[in-house]
């Protein structure tokens, strides 16, 4: 079988070790022949050094205005297979958990509505079907709401939610981040199909402060599980660790507030100090683990660099007992969210992230408007100029 | 009736619910698990309070997949644990098996199919990536064509158990930073390096001016007219080249072909282990696309790793290395030079001087 | 011609040349000291590398001294040291001495005139600090008044080694810190807190209104007319009383008997040893003037001495301190309250937030 | 001898065991009897809470614009002593080395042409003398020159330069403070008596990182010994340390840089990763000494809070080889210091501190301007923001 488009240069990505992304995009055209045109044009790309994608052109189902980015090529004439090149953002399951039979399923879809082609998974976290075109978005589109799973989020609206395994196969979860992440998202489906916001807005969910889901670097409120009391120690298991590294040079001494120390050959924590890094559970799973009041901390306004510079998540809420207030339906976090909400829809503006609204306000005023107190938790530590602003209620 | 029924358009159902595609072994002890140990690069086992175990076999993928690539692994997944698999949020595949005997025989088959499996433990994690230009119109450089030569450079490094601690790489083909870049051990991003230009002619129609005067970062778009049109200007002596008005405004294109290219960026991190997350710093401010297989970024991306691996203690992610030697010697060790664009000159700028004696020398 | 050159006006000479005063063993040892000995806290011993010994003899000060003061030190440099006597950067008095044997004599006599021996080593050492009502216009509160407040309760602390390091204190009685507080590991300061007053009929004659609209640091004063006449307005919203206007602007007084008082920071450090240099950082906002003891302002000072004395290990600052505890855990052990006001909302305000999940309980 | 103002509030300040200020200030009055008002005025503003000084009023001497403060009571009829009440900035000697003869005199002076008070020391290092009124300032200002004495700096100018005890009683000293604070004043004597800068400038010399002057946090300019070869190790003196104490915990521990370690009892440095710290010098004088490759790293910008906000000295230039230079007459020192007044003098806006105006023009701005090169030791890490500003002669 010839190929449509010759392509020299993508050919020199097939070869290495690695497993080439070019050889999938060739896959995919075998089952979805318009992917033939995408092979020309990235390799025409390749050649030219620069994209060949228009900006804009609009794309979409009834009654959503988000779940499919539009992509239209510059050379529809050249590449008529990719003049329309969607890509379709299907919500995945909790923790990317699957089984065989509903995969395969999604891959028909892709082959039979789409370019065959998929992203497992896009950035934020949502199975992404690439070359979908417009005629045929409504199809496939209610092909997966058939499966159960209805299309993640897009433009300025609640992006698609994700969390990390959690609970499912990690001994370190603080709290169930599947549950969670699977009950915000139903809690907020109208959130995240018909975008009203000001821009953009995204939830991750970790389990303990390794944040496997990168939570707090790149989601506007990031859900750390944490634990309020004691470290667990089996002593025993300590010992045996002992046997097999210097527990004291990597894991006492990494401790970064120098809450661990042996006595005799126990090992011994001062809680009050720790800082719940997650450091000696990581090091030494066996014989420590987290206490057993557990929650999570609320950090907000994590994101990209534009417009006024990259953000990481600040520490909001030190300790959220997600477990009591899930019997609630989540009350107060609900509530906390549509504060959020509502303070942001009246005093941001247009592209202006939440955390950008945090930090143009003042952290003070966000938290009036938001309801919450100030407390040290939130500071690396008090301010060091003294242009304080005091008002009168002080007199 | 039933027929409407079934015709009824299906909205706002979420996501199907996890709990259908959990193993069983998953769903008994969901929530209590006790431990893990790692085996090898390939594979793990999570060990339950009552002694259920289940074991985890990763494999790399490329991320952009095809309908093929997913039912190869449905048959391993159906021919060697029941079905279930799960991906990573690195976009990894996980295989959870609940019998130990089956690891080998599902690594064999896999790596006879052309996968690799490896990414558990103190390895070059996959790469987490964007689109570039097989979708995205603002790129600035490709995405999967980067990551697939840095990858096939640093091989061993998946596969094999040999660096100080976890590296996370990222790339992101332009500053919008999709692939959250932003705090990774090393960072690849895409930069343009041309003001854009000004298509006075469809920009009333296509744009909002007020909102693109807003994107600028650096306030350098000023409203102008231009045969009795409404357009812009842009100032030149100001500009920083980071397309975020023509996300906004398609008619201020900024791709170039002979300007556009890659920079390197090192010492990020997001867990709070030990030391508070942080950003990743500027190490290589630009290399020229040279695509297909961006040799100088390979290049240099392998020069760090293996700075890393020769200096770091055991257990020191990146940014620990660098902070314990300093970025005096980070730079002379890995012979990058350090210039002007290193400087931060950015809104928070004053805060990353050095305000002390301390220097080394 | 003998006449005219007695009588020529002598400018630009600078300061006195510093051998002159030398004592011998310090001419013959410059820069040849090998190493010192604290002996106690009112003395200490240098040894040269041929083994000569200065000894010194440290003695506290209020800064603001009479000439009759000045007589005494000369008559014991007399007596003790050959007239030979230095005063350190913290206005301490030393005497330098070359016979061991008149340390004791000297302190006995120092302690006979009421003077205070002391200050070497881990100590309070002398408050660095300024004019107050004493001498300065700007100034929210007395500084020597302060100061000697606080002394009288620190006494134990300056004659006496407890402390886990040095104690660095300093006042200022306004923002413009005379008293470089900035980065002391106490510091306590001067603070306004009305709006100032504008004397419209004088500002013109008395201020340059274009210098004073830029003194401010918030942006908080405008150009007005009043009875037709050019002054300036304040927007009394933004407004942070730092006094800069009034500082260029005699017509716009902030200073006020009922709204002044005293502000305590913590954890400042100058010192590279170990850490890096830091400032200060606010822990009460707010004491009222409460001459001529300032009650509160003593209570606060001796409440951290007394924490950090309890919970500091041996050598570390009390920003270590501070810092491995945790400010959280500072508020607590204190009292103090964590108000709004302790969240910076200056310029750089956002870099001093917590940027993980990194927290106490 | 009856008392001209009561003073039942100043009283209360002679109690307790440190040294009263309030004495100090009767005991001058008993000598320059104006002294006595300066009493009352201060009791007054002890009851009032309020200071009261007036603002501004012009003293001096001639063809000096700066070394007078000038200072008016509020109450000139209440308090005629105080009418004028200027304080005289005389320009201390390096280190602040006396002795008795030389302080004698200069109480005489303060005690027949002021009050008979003096700041011994003010804060930027002159012996201040209170009290002067303007008609005999300049005998008293002469008198002080016959003694060998010149006024200090004030207003917009080079102000009055300040050093560490340094090499003549300091075995830390890495270069002779004393020495380029005296030589430095003597160059810039124009500068120090005749503003015409836009703001004040502040020069401190410490002769280590100790900073026993405090330059690197109230200095525009601040020099700081260090050195750039090995630290000097008595192995022996190590094992005295040894045995007093813990120096594993105490020094090796708190090593910044964690770059020393034992070899059996022999303590080993690795000196290029050491950062000068001075930390394992300070707690084993005897043992540790700096290297034999000496000189001072130049911070810059320290200052106090207004108008945009405290700083503290920046690292400027890593390593001066001061005693080559000063056998030079200093010539490299005297250029960088002159090409940062001419920038000063062109860029800065009035009342804009130096560390202001590198700020708003940019680091690198600055560094072009001055004519340094920028290098890693400047920073504490490169940028973190993707805002990079390409210049052509990249292409
Ligand atoms: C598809 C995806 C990249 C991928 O290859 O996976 C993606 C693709 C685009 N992102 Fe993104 N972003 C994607 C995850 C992210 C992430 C990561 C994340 O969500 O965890 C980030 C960083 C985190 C953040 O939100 O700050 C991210 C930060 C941006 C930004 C910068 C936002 C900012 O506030 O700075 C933009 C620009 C914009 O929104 O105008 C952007 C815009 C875009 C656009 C829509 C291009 C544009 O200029 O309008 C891209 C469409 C490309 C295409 O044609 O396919 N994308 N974008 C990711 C979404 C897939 C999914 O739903 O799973
Ligand atoms: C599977 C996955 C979660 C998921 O929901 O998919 C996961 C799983 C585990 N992580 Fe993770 N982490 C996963 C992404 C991450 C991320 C996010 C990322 O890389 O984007 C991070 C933050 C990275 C960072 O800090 O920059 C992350 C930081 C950690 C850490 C902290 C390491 C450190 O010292 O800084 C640990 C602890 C450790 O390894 O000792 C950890 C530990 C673990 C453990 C050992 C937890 C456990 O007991 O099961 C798991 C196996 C580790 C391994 O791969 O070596 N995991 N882990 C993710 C696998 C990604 C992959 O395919 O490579
Ligand atoms: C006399 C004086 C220098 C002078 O030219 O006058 C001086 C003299 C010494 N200093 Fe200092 N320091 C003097 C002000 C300072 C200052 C400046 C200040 O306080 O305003 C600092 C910076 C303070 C800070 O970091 O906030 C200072 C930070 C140090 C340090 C660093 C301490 C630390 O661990 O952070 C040392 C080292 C040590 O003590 O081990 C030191 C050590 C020393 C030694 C041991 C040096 C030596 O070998 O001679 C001297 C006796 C120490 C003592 O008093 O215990 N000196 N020293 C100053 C005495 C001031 C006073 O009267 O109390
Ligand atoms: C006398 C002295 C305080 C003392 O009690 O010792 C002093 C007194 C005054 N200072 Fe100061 N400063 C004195 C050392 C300092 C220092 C410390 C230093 O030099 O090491 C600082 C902090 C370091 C710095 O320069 O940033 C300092 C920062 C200020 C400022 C704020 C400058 C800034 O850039 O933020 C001002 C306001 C101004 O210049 O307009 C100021 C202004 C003033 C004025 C002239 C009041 C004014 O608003 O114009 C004060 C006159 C008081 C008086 O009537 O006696 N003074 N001033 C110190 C000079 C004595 C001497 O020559 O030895
Ligand atoms: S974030 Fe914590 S709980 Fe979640 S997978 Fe990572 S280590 Fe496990
Ligand atoms: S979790 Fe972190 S802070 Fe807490 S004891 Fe362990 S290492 Fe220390
Ligand atoms: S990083 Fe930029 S170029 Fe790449 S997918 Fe995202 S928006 Fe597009
Ligand atoms: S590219 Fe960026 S900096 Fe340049 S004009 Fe556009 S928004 Fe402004
Ligand atoms: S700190 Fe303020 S009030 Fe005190 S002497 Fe300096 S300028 Fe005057
Ligand atoms: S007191 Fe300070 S903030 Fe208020 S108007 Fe004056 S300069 Fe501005
Ligand atoms: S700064 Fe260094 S050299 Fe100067 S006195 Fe202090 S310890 Fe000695
Ligand atoms: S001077 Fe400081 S950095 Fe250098 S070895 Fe000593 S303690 Fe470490």
């Amino acid at each position: 079988m010839g190929k449509k488009h010759e392509t020299p240069l993508l050919d020199e990505l097939k070869k290495g070790k690695w497993v080439s992304f070019v050889r999938e995009i060739e896959r995919a055209a075998e089952k979805s022949e318009r992917t033939e045109d995408l092979l020309g044009q990235v390799e025409n790309s390749y050649r030219d050094k620069i994209t060949h994608w228009k900006h804009g052109g609009m794309a979409g189902v009834r009654g959503y205005g988000a779940g499919l980015v539009g992509r239209f090529t510059e050379f529809p004439e050249k590449y008529p297979g990719v003049k329309e090149c969607h890509s379709m953002r299907v919500n995945q399951t909790s923790g990317f958990f699957y089984n065989s039979d509903i995969l395969r399923k999604i891959a028909d879809i892709a082959e039979q509505h789409a370019g065959g082609l998929l992203n497992l998974h896009g950035s934020t976290g949502d199975i992404q079907i690439l070359g979908v075109w417009q005629e045929e978005a409504e199809e496939a589109f209610q092909k997966c709401a058939e499966l159960g799973f209805d299309l993640g989020g897009g433009g300025s609206d609640l992006r698609t939610p994700s969390c990390c395994v959690g609970p499912a196969r990690c001994e370190f979860a603080n709290y169930d981040t599947l549950q969670i992440c699977y009950d915000m998202t139903q809690a907020f489906q109208d959130e995240m199909h018909r975008p009203s916001f000001n821009y953009k807005f995204k939830l991750k969910f970790s389990g303990c402060s390794n944040d496997c889901v990168a939570a707090a670097s790149r989601s506007d409120m990031a859900f750390i599980g944490t634990w309020k009391d004691k470290i667990k120690i089996n002593q025993d298991e300590v010992k045996n660790y002992v046997k097999k590294f210097n527990v004291q040079k990597y894991v006492l001494d990494k401790c970064p507030t120098k809450c661990m120390l042996f006595e005799g050959e126990n090992l011994v924590i001062d809680d009050s100090n720790c800082v719940k890094c997650m450091h000696c559970i990581n090091e030494m799973p066996k014989a420590l683990r987290s206490g057993d009041e557990k929650g999570l901390s609320i950090l907000l306004g994590a994101k990209a660099p534009l417009v006024t510079g990259p953000r990481l998540g600040m520490m909001l809420v030190p300790f959220y007992d997600v477990l009591e207030d899930s019997k609630n339906d989540y009350e107060w976090l609900k509530g906390l969210i549509s504060n959020m909400w509502e303070f942001w829809d009246e005093y941001g503006v247009s592209r202006e992230r939440i955390g950008e609204l945090m930090q143009r306000v003042g952290v003070v005023t966000f938290l009036e408007g938001i309801g919450l107190e100030p407390i040290p938790e939130m500071v690396n530590h008090p301010r060091g100029n003294p242009f304080i602003k005091f008002t009168d209620d002080e007199d | 009736m039933p027929e409407e029924v079934k015709k009824k358009r299906i909205t706002d159902i979420g996501p199907h619910d996890f709990h259908d595609y959990l193993p069983p072994v998953i769903k008994k002890n969901y929530g209590k698990w006790a431990y893990h140990e790692i085996l090898d690069t390939g594979s793990m086992v999570h060990v339950a309070e009552n002694g259920d175990k289940i074991y985890t076999v990763r494999m790399g993928s490329p991320r952009l997949v095809s309908g093929s690539f997913v039912r190869d692994l449905c048959d391993m997944a159906d021919k060697y644990c029941g079905g279930y698999l799960r991906f990573t949020t690195r976009n990894n595949v996980e295989f959870l098996l609940d019998d130990k005997n089956n690891i080998e025989p599902l690594k064999k088959d896999l790596e006879k199919l052309g996968y690799n499996v490896g990414g558990i433990g103190n390895v070059v994690a996959n790469i987490v990536h964007t689109q570039g230009w097989v979708h995205c119109h603002t790129s600035a450089s490709d995405a999967s064509g980067v990551v697939k030569a840095v990858m096939d450079e640093l091989y061993e490094y998946f596969v094999e158990d040999k660096l100080p601690s976890k590296v996370r790489i990222a790339f992101a083909c332009c500053l919008n930073m999709c692939g959250s870049v932003a705090s990774s051990d090393i960072a690849i991003m895409g930069m343009h390096r041309k003001v854009p230009k000004i298509d006075s002619e469809k920009i009333l129609n296509l744009c909002e001016i007020p909102s693109t005067i807003a994107a600028c970062p650096t306030n350098s778009i000023r409203p102008d007219t231009k045969d009795g049109k409404q357009t812009v200007k842009i100032n030149d002596e100001t500009c920083v080249f980071c397309g975020s008005c023509y996300t906004v405004c398609p008619a201020m294109p900024i791709a170039d072909s002979l300007n556009d290219g890659i920079s390197i960026w090192v010492g990020g991190k997001v867990s709070n282990a030990r030391i508070k997350p942080t950003f990743s710093k500027l190490v290589i401010p630009f290399i020229p696309n040279d695509p297909p297989r961006w040799p100088k970024v390979v290049e240099a991306v392998k020069t760090i790793i293996t700075a890393y691996k020769n200096g770091a203690e055991p257990g020191e992610r990146v940014v620990e290395w660098i902070e314990r030697i300093g970025w005096t010697r980070f730079f002379k060790i890995t012979g990058f030079e350090f210039t002007k664009y290193h400087v931060d000159d950015f809104r928070l700028a004053e805060t990353t001087m050095n305000y002390s004696s301390q220097v080394r020398f």
